[in-house]
Order: structure tokens, then C-alpha cells, then sequence
């Protein structure tokens, strides 16, 4: 089996491994790096449930191989608390009871964490829209749009 | 699912319903065929790399030709296997002599597919038949053609 | 008896949840978190077939690939794995042999037929492509109404036919009640098949350990101690040998409780390799194998008289089973059966429920389970009733409601209901939504050619799924209260949430019985090796069921306390109060003992009162007297754009009555989520099988559960009508969004497109069939 | 969930690239965005034996202006044409048909080359790339060449793009103020793919459409200009009667889809109606 050495750096942390080139980025996070906060539900790229942020951008790490993150910075649900704090994202919702079960949270969270930095002040409407790649079966979204919200106004300050 | 097209190719009929039932001949028109082995009774094992938008898939079958009224009409069954799931159809093949050398075949079936390929892929079946349907009558039409020619 | 003092400062308040931290953090475990040392991995190949003989299995290739361990065929287990079971008792129900692993024949696409377990998760994937198997294909019965005609194909010849069993009732005089109608209305509803689709796809790790004779199972289950019970009975292990974990669970909406194939196939393995196996579905297997929802045919008459009065029902139900019984298949349509009068008092009610056999996957409980599809008849039936009599849906509605004071309220299906004043929470919701105006409005916007609907359902459920009389496998719950040493409190419980908050609700119980701080509290759950007694989480029963265990054995344990105190202080025992972490005499906090001090004297065991013995825990296994019946009123505004068909679902209010509430933030949380799903099976989801039995939305790119920009805003309010049945009072509300919304919202595209003389719509209502409506209707 | 094994290469030139293609021939297959592509290797629809990611190619990358053009890379993402401020300002239409294209994190990776190459027939950027009689740029092993947009769709999932070449720069001519467009979709639910999605673009003088280009996808399978409405109203006045009417033939001698999602009908609904709204937005 051919592997191909790759370099990430994930939540700060460099991570050197070789990986079969067909080994899923999100496979990657959570089976090689032992980040199992990023979760894989479904196979068709569009539960959002395995969301984690590479170079920058939100993307789906069951759409990925690991071989394509060669290089790249990746911050994953774990690395969004800082020195033991919440984000304010992460305390949205909690406050705001924005999960349930919590399977697609940490996927939410990373979403809604690029909707803020594209778009400081959202809408409903845009919080809506910009969490459509996320899919949530228990709470109808309501409280998660009013998460979202809650971390806006505190991050605006 | 349902299967009806009408295809016009230039040639008369006999030549065409040669190329229709020939399995040196069909294996050169079914796109994506890879082997096509006469066992005797009109069936024919097969070996057929089917792909659209990248979906491939080699399936294993066999393909049997029924109901013979040469040169006007038979039926045409197929049975396929691979593993993204399973494909089997049976359609009537009508030839009718529109023009000198211009033959019509109509075609009228069902198709039924399983497994892997009916659940995720049921949006673009109908469309791949389609498509593939007309390619295969795109090769008999130029070799019919060719050969009407020669 | 000591006294609870003051007001309840936890109880009612929206205390945000305990379990949050973990879970936003991505902390937490499930299954698919949990690594153990040479740990294997299992995947499973599944029939393509719907109906078909297996003729041969050939495994060699796979078993000669690098990294695979063992391969293992229905043959391989039969004998060491017992059937799966069903655990429904109905007079005369058919039931099939149902194999871990498919012997000889398969009945439904997506059925187990072999095994797989390598060192990789990968190469147990790959293994799976070199399995060959030949079939000999047979007919198949996919339509409900086909599958019972005399001329069907059979699926179990040993049968005879596909009829699964038929339940008749038949009270009162409907026969003359439908005579002296004024009108009758007559519809056929079709109840479309859902897939659940919790985002946590189920998942099974299993461990034994040869030396001890234990097998541990952690799955992603509602009813660890059902698994354990099976587990042991199916394996042929000791229960008390068999520990089921159920850690982190993403979701379950009825489809995780259940004992699958799954889980007595990968425990098998487990104590065969004596190596720990995972299996965890992929979602392709969740559509195709994990239980489906609804599913039923009904034919419905309805009679009235002209001053809206309804005086009979008369309904044939066809429920679809699927292919084999799971844990509760049967039952789910008995709920719709049960539940047919809705909130209306109907005394003459005639009805055939028929359950059948298809080759598909099996139906069981789904978010509602038979209450949707009960609802969904009597709430469409009374619309049509009111568009026949011209009448409007408000005012058929309270003419047909019981009086509060007839509660308890015995309905003509044999059921009791509990307590309700339904005129109360439909008057709430008339008055939040201004529903004169909104009639009038409708009217103008008519005039310029726009179609608003408005869509009204009122509903009753029942809930608090005890008694055991009425559940299969028991009704009960149990839960433990365990003051440690230090003062610190310990509540084991035997339900097993999945979501639903109970780490927080019933710390929130607790804290306010003993007047301590919820820190002081942990609630531990879903596992059978440390609460050793439960039944789980499903039927909205967790609380109305599993608190009420809780706050018996709570108090329990207090009076013990309370009798220590009472020696400490040299009080009388009735005195005493329990409030910010001390006990004192009523009037006298200055001259208190600590609740810790008081843990620590009954631990010590040095200062006790004679006849009482030391430690401080209670177990409570609590049987309720009735089933709880929880209602309200739900009402949806949509327009619809005649042109396309697509609807705009604008405004959505819902309120819901689920007795007292122990913290508002949840039980809100709980409405949504059960409006979105019940939003999602009127408008967006539907599983299709073609001819074949071949599932044609077998992936999230053909079926569809809401998105973020698919639900508006819901507006949830409430009224308080305790249940008397349990010492909470409390009612159930996981499912009430779920029950009423589905006819809600129908109600409300119905209306809307009245003037297309459009009088029904099948669900879901997608852009389509809403646009077809309007053509077929012209 | 998990594919099957493959050769993976991440050529950094597209001489590179081609040179890749040519040795593995059929067997290769591209991976850009790869958001058609992966997910259908998880799913074992797709097992190509070699991979060429062309992700870290210099030179695919980018959105520029040149001589009057737009110069869309192959690998330009969807999310990359949607916030691009020479993008809303010069051809707003293409930002608005990106930013209807799966959520979020689909649009951050999908790129407009993969989506044009693999050609869904339900896909986004078809419709609004014929309506612009955009000039796409393949590389071959042949060398390059230009296909329109209208010559680039030949079948289902099938483009002009013979098995050596990659499609690398999509031209598309910036029109003057005068001309204006808007991309209308209706969503399948659950895979976010058009249902119906039709671009109109249009000139107008005075009330009168000057040139009109209306291009749908989802409809059939393959996407198409649709010509009878376009002759049907060019050199008319853009009323709502003469929009109504030219509409009407927005399905005109059209292969119509059927699918469990639309009927054939509804689909032919959905093409006359969708395409009424999106002249009537281009016109106001």
C-alpha cells in the first residue's frame, strides 16, 4: 500500500504522518490525529456534521483526503476554547440551548464561527442561510440561530 | 422503469436487423462492451464497462435475444451484475422500412435497476439509458451505414 | 416529614444544560469515539434484493485478503445467534423468524448477509466488493393495498397471506349513527414512509473478556437495559455477565430503541474473536436498515350532523410492517388505533386495523409513533367536515371538545384520558395568531388573487409510556438516589437520554428537594452496570415516568436524612427545613446542620438515630396509574404560489399543554425539534421504493430533512394542566411538536388552495405534488 | 464511506497535469473542488485507479480582467466568485448564480471548472455560462483551444473536454451598463440541485430588449440556450405579455427530465415560469 508523507498543522500543533492516499481528511482528524470532536454523518457531503476550518475556509472533511490538506492549518472544534474559556460561539450555545443531542455541534459551531468572520453582524435570515450545510435533527434551529446571534452581539462587544 | 425510443438508421432493414442480433456486430456497437460470448439459444454472456459522470461500473450478464421475426421484431433481455448493484431489462425491438435503405426501429421496455446504483443514483438512470441507447444506435447507424456504403 | 422550604428555586427555571460544555467543546464520547486496544472492525454486506434466494454465498476471496479476519455467513451463526426479537404481544400476531444474518432467503434491500472483521476499518470495506453471492430472484409486494389481495405474492409462505394480524373494535352504534348523519365524509389517506435519520448513525463496540465471562456492549441506543436483556438471552450469556454502555447518543427519535442485528452480530463476533469489534453504519445503511417510520393506508368515514356535531368514525387502517417484526413494529399503528378520537369525544367508533407484510425495510417507533398518523386522520376528517357544513375549522372544533370537568375521560377506544381543557389552549392560540383578522386578511388577499392558508390542528396524544399493562417489555422505570459520603449527590436513572437534557432536569429535581446546589449533583445514566434497573427513553416518558422514580426516591432518602437531622438537632423530624445546603428547624437557620454533615454522620454511622441504619440511598421503581395524555393547539400560515406550487410557510404558533414544566428552555427546544420533524414529513421527506422494493432515496441527495433555511421561527407558548397520574405532574412533550404539525400545516395548504376546489394533499407537499393538486383539482 | 485504493498525484504545472493524463488515460481521473468526485468514490460509484490533483497547478487559480473580459480560473471556487467585488461589480450574475450552489462549505471547495467538466445536468453554472456565451479554454496534449459555452455540453455529463484535457480559463465578455441578468432556481430540497434554474441576461433600449440570452439547467439532460424565447423576444418590448408569451416556449423541443422530485410536466411548468421571473428580473 503506497502512502504519501503529509504535514498539517491542526489547533497550533504540528502533526507529521504518512497516509494512504484514499484516508479521508476526516478520518485523518479523528482516527490518526485522536481528534474525535469533528463527526462524520452522512456520505454525500451535505449533513456539514465533519466541518472543520482548513486554510481558512469552513469545508467538509469527509469531502477531503487527507493527502489534499498536505501543508495546510486546520482548526478543528477542539481547538476554539482558549486557555479553558469558551469561545463565545461555544457559550452561545450553551446559553441559548443550542443542541441536543450535540452530534452536529461541533460541525455548527466551526459553520457559524466562519459566518462571523464573513458576516460580524448576521440576519436570521443569513445566520439561516449560512448554516444550510449543517443539517440538526433535534432542535429545529431556532435556538441555535439565537445562539449564533448571542455570540454576534458578544464578539461585536 | 420505461424504456421507448424510436431510432432512425440508414440502411434497409435486413442489413440492420443483422447488426442487431450479430453478436460480433453488437458487441462493437454496445458501448462500453467488452466481451459478448455467444453460449448457445441466443444468449450471449457479457462483459460491459458502463459509465456516466464517472459512475463505471463492469458489469457481468447476459444477454438474451427472444421472440425472433426476422427481419421485423424480437426481444431483447438483459441481465447485469456488478458490484454498485444489478441491472435487468427487457425491451421489444420493432423494425419497419421507413424509406429505401432508411430503417425505423422502435423500441419499447422496462429497465430495473437494484442496489447501490437505484438508491443513490435514481435522478440520472433514465437519462444513462437514454444516452446509452443512443450511442448504440449512433455505432449501428455508422456501421450500417459504412457497410451500405462498402 | 420534613418540608420543603420556600418556593422551588430550580423547577420551572431555564437553567441552561450540564451536559453543554463537553458537547460544544467536542469532549465528548460516542460510540465512534471509543478506541480499545486491538480493537477490529466489522462491516456488513447486504442484500441488494428485495425478495430473493440466496443460493450461494462465496467468501473465499475476501477472506484471503490481507487484513481481514474472519468472515461469517447466516449459516456460521445459526444456533449461537437467536432471532431478533419482537417484543408485542396482540392476539393472533404473526411472527416471523427474524436471523441476525439472512439463511436462506432475503426479504428487503439492505438486509445483513454476511460479515466482515478486519484489523481496518478499510480493508473491511474492501472486503465486502469480493463477497459473490448468487440470488434467485422472486416476486416482490411493496404496495400496502396489493399486498393484502387474495392474488398477492406471499412473503412467508408458512403464513398463508400477508397479513401481519387485524385488530377490530367496535363501540357504540356506528352502524346507526352513520344512518342518521347529515353528512358523511369519506378520504383515503396515505401516511408516507419516513427514515429518522437521527446525525448520529448508529453504532456497536463490543468487548469480552474471556477470563471474567463479561461482555461489554456500548451502543448508540434508547434502551441500554432492554439491549442487555436480549443481548444475554440471544448470546446464551449470564445477564448479570453482560454490561451495556449506552455513552454519548446522537439522536435517536425512536429509531435507536430498538435490539438490531447489528448489535447481536458484532457482540457475537466479540465473544468468538475475544477481540473488541466496532461496527459504526455508514448513512447509506442507516436509510436502508435502520427502522422506518409511518408507513399506513387509511380509509376513512366520518358522520355528522348539520350543527357540526360528529357522531361516528368508521376507519380500515393498513399499516405497513415491513419485512419482519422489529421490537415494537406491531404496536405503533395500535397507538394510531388507540388515538383515532383525538380531542373530540366520539362515542361511536368502528374500526379495522390491519398490519402487513411488504418487502421492505421494518417500520417501528418514529417521533409521534401512530399518534401522528391518528392525528393526521381526525384533524384532516374535522377540516372536511367543516369545509362540507361551511363551517368554520374553529367552531367544529369546539363543538366537538370535552368539558374540563368530564377529565378523566374514558373514550370509546378503551382509553382513559388523563386531564385536559383543550378550550383553553385553542383559545390561546386563536388569540396569539388574531384569528378573526386573519380571516379577513385571507379574504383580501383572495380578492388579489394571493393564497393564504390558514391551518389549524388541535390535538391530544398519549404519552408517559407506562403503565407496564400497556408496554411491552414493562412501563415502569427506576430510579436511584445515592447521597456519597462527602454530601455530594448521585441520581442513577434508567432512562436514557439522547438529547432531551435529563443530566440537567433532574438535577434540577433534586437540588430543589434537598435544597443544594445543582454543582452537588450528578445524574448518571445509560449504563447497566451502574443503574442496574430501567426500561429507557422513548413515548415522551422520560420524565413523566423516570422523574416521577426519581423525586419518590429523592424524598425517600430525605426522610432518612431528615430523621438523622432530627437526632443531630435534637428537633422534631416535621420541623425541619431543607434549604441552601443546610438542615435546621423551621425559624432557626442560625442553628443548622449541613446537608454534607449529615451525609457524613450517616456514612460514619457513629451518631445514628436507634432503628436507623447507615448510608443514605433509595431505589424507587415507580408504575404510573395511567398513560399521560398531553394536548394543544397548533396553527400555521402559509400562501402558496399557485404557480409553482411552492409554499411559504410564514407563521407558525404552537401551543402545547405537557403539564408542569421542570425547565422551559428544554421543553421549548423539544417543540421545535418536533415541529421541524413533523414540518419535514408534511413538506420535504418521504421515503420511495420502486416496484422492486428498490429504495430510490436512499441518500440525503434524494431525501430530504429540513435545513436551517426550511423552518421559520416558531412562536411556542404553553398552558399548565398537571397530570394526576404522576407526583410531577407532568405530561411528556418529545413528541407533541411532531403529532399536531404534520395536519397543521396540510390543514393550512388545503385552505389555502380552497378555491382551487383542492380538498386533500398526500405528504409531502413538495413543490410538485402542490402544483399537480391545483391541476387536477381545475 | 471509503474509497477504493488509488494512485495520487499533485502535479504543480499543467504540463505536468497533462502529461499525467496522457500516461494513465482512462484510468485518471481530476480532482479539483472535488465535490462531485470524492463523493462518489465513498460511495464506490467512481474507483479510478489514479488521481491527478490539480489543486496546487499555478495558474488555474484567480479571477482577473483583461481586454475587456472576465478571466475565471478553472480552480476559482464557487465561494471566490461569489465575494469577488470585480465579480459583483462587472458580472454580478455569475456571483449570484455562485452563491446559489450547494451551502457554505460546498461553495468554499467546489470549483467552476469541476462543476462545468463533470456537467451535471442539474447544476448551477451551465445555465448562467450559456447565457453569457462564456469562451472556455482546454488544454490538451493537442494544445489549446476555445469552445463556446453553447458547443461545451454535449450530452449527459458529457462536454467537449476530450479525455487529455483540462479545462483551464472560463472568458466571459463584460457587457456595458446597458445589459442585465439574474439566475432564478428552484431547489431540490435535498441535494440544493435546480429543479429549474434559468439565467436570462438582456440588453434593452428604451423598453426594448436588445439582446436576450437565457440559458436553463435541470430541465433536460444537457443544458440549453433557450433560442425560441430568445427569438420570441428579441427586438420586442419587454411587456409583462410579450415576457408571458415568449416564456411559453422556454421548454420548447426539449427532452424533459422525470424524476421522483418533478414530473415531466411539472419540470415543463417550472422552465416556462422560472424563465418568465428571471427575464422579468433582468428587465426591472
Amino acid at each position: 500500500m503506497a502512502t504519501t508523507q503529509i504535514n498539517t498543522t491542526i489547533n497550533g500543533e504540528d502533526y507529521t504522518h504518512e497516509v494512504e492516499p484514499r484516508l479521508l481528511l476526516v478520518h485523518y482528524l479523528r482516527e490518526v490525529a485522536g481528534l474525535t470532536g469533528t463527526h462524520v454523518g452522512c456520505e454525500t457531503s451535505l449533513c456539514g456534521a465533519c466541518t472543520a476550518i482548513v486554510d481558512g475556509q469552513a469545508v467538509k472533511t469527509c469531502t477531503m483526503l487527507a493527502v489534499q490538506a498536505d501543508g495546510a492549518d486546520i482548526t478543528t472544534i477542539e481547538g476554539l476554547a482558549q486557555d479553558g474559556e469558551l469561545h463565545p460561539i461555544q457559550e452561545g450555545f450553551w446559553e441559548r440551548h443550542g443542541l441536543q443531542c450535540g452530534f452536529c455541534t461541533p460541525g455548527m459551531i466551526v459553520a457559524a464561527h466562519q459566518l462571523l468572520e464573513r458576516n460580524p453582524s448576521p440576519t436570521e435570515e443569513e445566520i439561516r442561510h449560512g448554516l444550510e450545510g449543517n443539517f440538526c435533527r433535534c432542535t429545529g434551529y431556532q435556538h441555535i440561530v439565537d445562539a449564533v446571534q448571542y455570540a454576534a452581539e458578544k464578539m461585536q462587544g | 422503469m420505461q424504456i421507448k425510443s424510436d431510432h432512425t438508421v440508414s440502411a434497409n432493414r435486413e442489413r440492420v436487423w443483422e447488426h442487431l442480433t450479430d453478436a460480433e456486430l453488437l458487441s462493437q456497437c454496445i458501448p462500453g462492451c467488452e466481451e459478448l460470448k455467444a453460449t448457445g439459444g441466443g444468449t450471449y454472456e457479457a462483459t460491459i464497462k458502463v459509465g456516466v459522470a464517472g459512475i463505471k461500473g463492469t458489469y457481468k450478464g447476459t444477454v438474451r435475444l427472444e421472440n425472433m421475426q426476422p427481419p421485423s421484431a424480437y426481444r431483447l433481455m438483459v441481465e447485469g451484475k456488478s458490484t454498485i448493484g444489478f441491472l435487468k431489462g427487457a425491451c421489444d425491438f420493432r423494425l419497419e422500412e421507413a424509406k429505401p435503405d432508411e430503417t425505423k426501429v422502435g423500441l419499447n421496455g422496462e429497465l430495473a435497476v437494484g442496489g447501490k446504483l437505484a438508491r443513490v443514483g435514481q435522478r440520472i438512470i433514465g437519462s444513462a439509458a437514454k444516452m446509452t441507447i443512443g450511442q448504440f444506435f449512433k455505432q449501428i447507424n455508422k456501421l450500417a451505414a459504412t457497410d451500405t456504403d462498402s | 416529614m420534613a418540608t420543603m422550604a420556600g418556593p422551588s428555586r430550580l423547577i420551572g427555571a431555564p437553567i441552561k444544560r450540564r451536559e453543554d460544555p463537553r458537547l460544544v467543546q467536542g469532549l465528548s464520547h460516542y460510540v465512534d469515539d471509543i478506541k480499545l486496544v486491538n480493537m477490529h472492525h466489522c462491516t456488513f454486506l447486504r442484500s441488494d434484493y428485495a425478495h430473493a434466494d440466496i443460493k450461494s454465498i462465496d467468501t473465499e476471496a475476501a477472506e484471503n485478503l490481507s487484513g481481514v479476519v474472519k468472515v461469517i455467513t447466516g449459516v456460521d451463526i445459526q444456533g449461537k445467534v437467536g432471532s431478533i426479537p419482537c417484543a408485542a404481544e396482540i392476539e393472533g400476531l404473526k411472527v416471523p423468524d427474524h436471523p441476525a444474518l439472512a439463511v436462506d432467503r432475503v426479504r428487503f434491500v439492505g438486509e445483513p448477509i454476511a460479515a466482515v472483521v478486519a484489523t481496518d476499518p478499510y480493508v473491511a470495506r474492501d472486503a465486502l466488493d469480493l463477497i459473490e453471492v448468487e440470488y434467485d430472484e422472486l416476486p416482490t409486494v411493496v404496495d400496502l393495498d396489493d399486498a393484502i389481495e387474495s392474488d398477492s405474492t406471499v412473503i412467508y409462505d408458512e403464513f398463508g397471506d400477508n397479513i401481519a394480524f387485524t385488530m377490530p373494535l367496535d363501540a357504540g352504534d356506528v352502524d346507526a349513527a352513520f344512518a342518521e348523519a347529515d353528512h358523511v365524509v369519506s378520504q383515503r389517506f396515505v401516511n408516507q414512509r419516513l427514515i429518522p435519520n437521527s446525525i448520529e448513525p448508529r453504532g456497536v463496540l463490543a468487548e469480552y473478556l474471556p477470563g471474567e465471562g463479561t461482555l461489554t456492549v456500548w451502543s448508540s441506543t434508547q434502551v441500554p437495559h432492554h439491549l442487555k436483556t436480549i443481548l444475554s438471552l440471544l448470546l446464551d450469556l449470564p445477564e448479570q455477565l453482560v454490561r451495556v454502555i449506552a455513552p454519548e447518543v446522537g439522536g435517536g427519535f425512536g429509531s435507536k430503541l430498538n435490539v438490531y442485528p447489528e448489535e447481536a452480530v458484532v457482540a457475537y463476533l466479540a465473544t468468538e474473536l475475544r477481540k473488541p469489534v466496532k461496527w459504526i453504519e455508514k448513512r447509506s445503511e442507516g436509510f436502508t436498515t435502520t427502522i422506518h417510520g409511518r408507513d399506513q393506508v387509511d380509509y376513512v368515514d366520518m358522520a355528522v350532523k348539520n350543527d357540526g356535531t360528529i357522531t361516528a368514525l368508521r376507519a380500515k387502517l393498513l399499516a405497513n410492517m415491513g419485512a419482519y417484526h422489529q421490537l415494537l413494529t406491531p404496536i405503533i399503528p395500535v397507538l394510531t388505533y388507540l388515538m383515532m378520537p383525538g380531542a373530540y369525544k366520539i362515542s361511536n367508533i368502528k374500526l379495522e386495523l390491519i398490519g402487513v407484510f411488504t418487502n421492505k425495510m421494518a417500520t417501528d417507533a418514529y417521533r409521534g409513533a401512530g399518534r401522528p398518523e391518528a392525528t393526521h386522520i381526525i384533524e384532516r376528517m374535522v377540516d372536511l367536515a367543516a369545509q362540507k357544513l361551511g363551517m368554520d375549522p374553529k367552531e367544529i372544533r369546539f363543538k366537538n371538545f370535552p368539558q374540563p370537568d368530564e377529565f378523566p375521560l374514558e373514550m370509546a377506544t378503551g382509553v382513559t384520558y388523563d386531564s385536559g381543557n383543550y378550550q383553553m389552549s385553542f383559545n390561546k392560540a386563536l388569540d396569539t395568531v388574531d384569528y378573526a383578522n386573519l380571516r379577513t386578511r385571507q379574504a383580501e388577499l383572495r380578492s388579489q388573487g394571493r393564497y393564504l392558508g390558514i391551518g389549524v390542528a388541535t390535538y391530544a396524544e398519549i404519552c408517559g409510556m407506562g403503565p407496564s399493562v400497556g408496554v411491552a417489555g414493562g412501563g415502569w422505570e427506576s430510579s436511584t438516589v445515592r447521597i456519597e459520603r462527602t454530601g455530594k449527590v448521585t441520581v442513577l436513572t434508567g432512562v436514557s437520554p439522547h438529547g432531551q437534557g435529563q443530566e440537567t432536569s433532574f438535577a434540577q429535581i433534586v437540588a430543589d428537594e434537598y435544597g443544594i446546589s445543582i454543582d452537588d449533583i450528578v445524574v448518571i445514566h445509560g449504563d447497566t452496570g451502574r443503574q442496574p434497573q430501567g426500561i429507557g427513553t422513548f413515548g415522551s416518558r422520560a420524565t413523566a415516568v423516570g422523574g416521577a422514580a426519581l423525586i419518590i426516591a429523592t424524598q425517600q432518602v430525605k426522610e432518612k436524612m431528615a430523621q438523622i437531622a432530627a437526632h443531630m438537632l435534637e428537633a422534631n423530624v416535621d420541623d425541619l427545613v431543607f434549604e441552601d445546603g443546610n438542615i435546621f428547624v423551621q425559624g432557626s437557620p442560625d442553628s443548622a446542620v449541613t446537608f454534607a454533615d449529615v451525609a457524613a454522620t450517616a456514612h460514619v454511622a457513629v451518631n445514628l438515630p436507634p432503628d436507623v441504619e447507615p448510608g443514605l440511598e433509595a431505589t424507587h421503581f415507580f408504575e404510573p396509574s395511567n398513560f399521560t395524555y398531553p394536548f394543544g393547539a397548533h396553527i400555521s400560515i402559509v400562501e402558496v404560489d399557485p404557480e409553482t406550487g411552492e409554499i411559504d410557510l410564514q407563521r407558525y404558533v404552537a401551543v402545547d399543554d405537557c403539564g408542569n414544566i421542570i425547565n422551559p428552555l428544554l421543553v421549548d427546544g423539544q417543540v421545535h425539534g418536533g415541529i421541524a420533524q413533523g414540518l419535514g414529513q408534511a413538506m420535504y421527506e418521504g421515503a420511495v421504493y420502486d416496484e422492486n422494493g428498490q429504495l430510490l432515496t436512499g441518500s440525503f441527495m434524494d431525501y430530504a430533512i429540513p435545513k436551517a433555511t426550511q423552518v421559520p421561527r416558531f412562536e411556542t407558548e404553553h398552558t399548565t394542566t398537571p397530570s394526576p397520574v404522576n407526583p410531577l405532574g407532568v405530561k411528556g412533550v418529545g413528541e407533541a411538536g411532531t403529532i399536531a404539525s404534520s395536519p397543521c400545516l396540510v390543514n393550512a395548504v388545503v385552505d389555502a388552495l380552497s378555491p382551487f376546489g383542492v380538498t386533500d394533499i398526500d405528504m409531502p407537499m413538495t413543490p410538485n405534488r402542490v402544483w399537480q393538486a391545483i391541476q387536477d383539482a381545475q | 464511506m471509503i474509497a477504493s485504493s488509488f494512485e495520487y498525484f499533485a502535479p504543480t504545472s499543467v504540463d505536468e497535469a497533462l502529461s499525467l493524463l496522457s500516461e494513465h488515460g482512462d484510468d485518471a481521473k481530476i480532482l479539483a473542488g472535488g465535490h462531485s468526485l470524492i463523493p462518489a468514490m465513498k460511495l464506490r460509484l467512481a474507483e479510478p485507479a489514479v488521481l491527478i490533483d490539480i489543486q496546487r497547478v499555478e495558474g488555474l487559480k484567480g479571477i482577473s480582467e483583461s481586454d475587456g473580459k472576465l478571466v475565471i480560473g478553472a480552480l476559482a471556487t464557487h465561494h471566490e466568485l461569489e465575494s469577488s467585488d470585480l465579480v459583483n461589480r462587472t458580472l454580478p450574475i455569475l456571483a449570484q448564480t455562485a452563491g446559489e450552489i450547494g451551502d457554505v462549505q460546498v461553495r468554499n471547495k467546489g470549483t467552476i471548472g469541476g462543476s462545468l467538466s463533470h456537467a451535471d445536468p442539474a447544476a448551477d453554472w451551465p445555465a448562467t455560462i450559456l447565457a453569457l456565451d462564456a469562451d472556455l479554454k482546454i488544454v490538451g496534449s493537442g494544445g489549446e483551444r476555445v469552445v463556446k459555452a453553447t458547443d461545451f455540453f454535449e450530452e449527459l455529463y458529457t462536454t467537449a473536454l476530450e479525455a487529455d484535457e483540462i479545462l483551464t480559463e472560463i472568458h466571459v465578455s463584460i457587457p456595458d451598463g446597458n445589459t442585465t441578468g439574474t439566475y432564478l432556481k428552484l431547489h431540490q430540497v435535498a441535494s440544493g440541485f435546480a429543479l429549474t434554474g434559468v439565467a436570462a441576461v438582456l440588453s434593452k433600449s428604451g423598453d426594448v430588449c436588445e439582446n436576450i440570452a437565457v440559458g436553463i439547467t435541470g430541465v433536460s439532460d444537457v443544458p440549453y440556450r433557450a433560442s425560441e424565447v430568445e427569438s420570441a423576444l428579441a427586438g420586442r418590448a419587454l411587456t409583462a405579455d410579450n415576457i408571458a408569451a415568449a416564456a411559453e416556449k422556454a421548454a420548447d423541443g426539449v427532452d424533459i427530465l422525470e424524476d421522483i422530485h418533478a414530473s415531466e410536466a411539472y419540470r415543463s411548468n417550472l422552465a416556462k415560469v422560472y424563465t418568465r421571473r428571471a427575464i422579468e428580473g433582468a428587465a426591472s
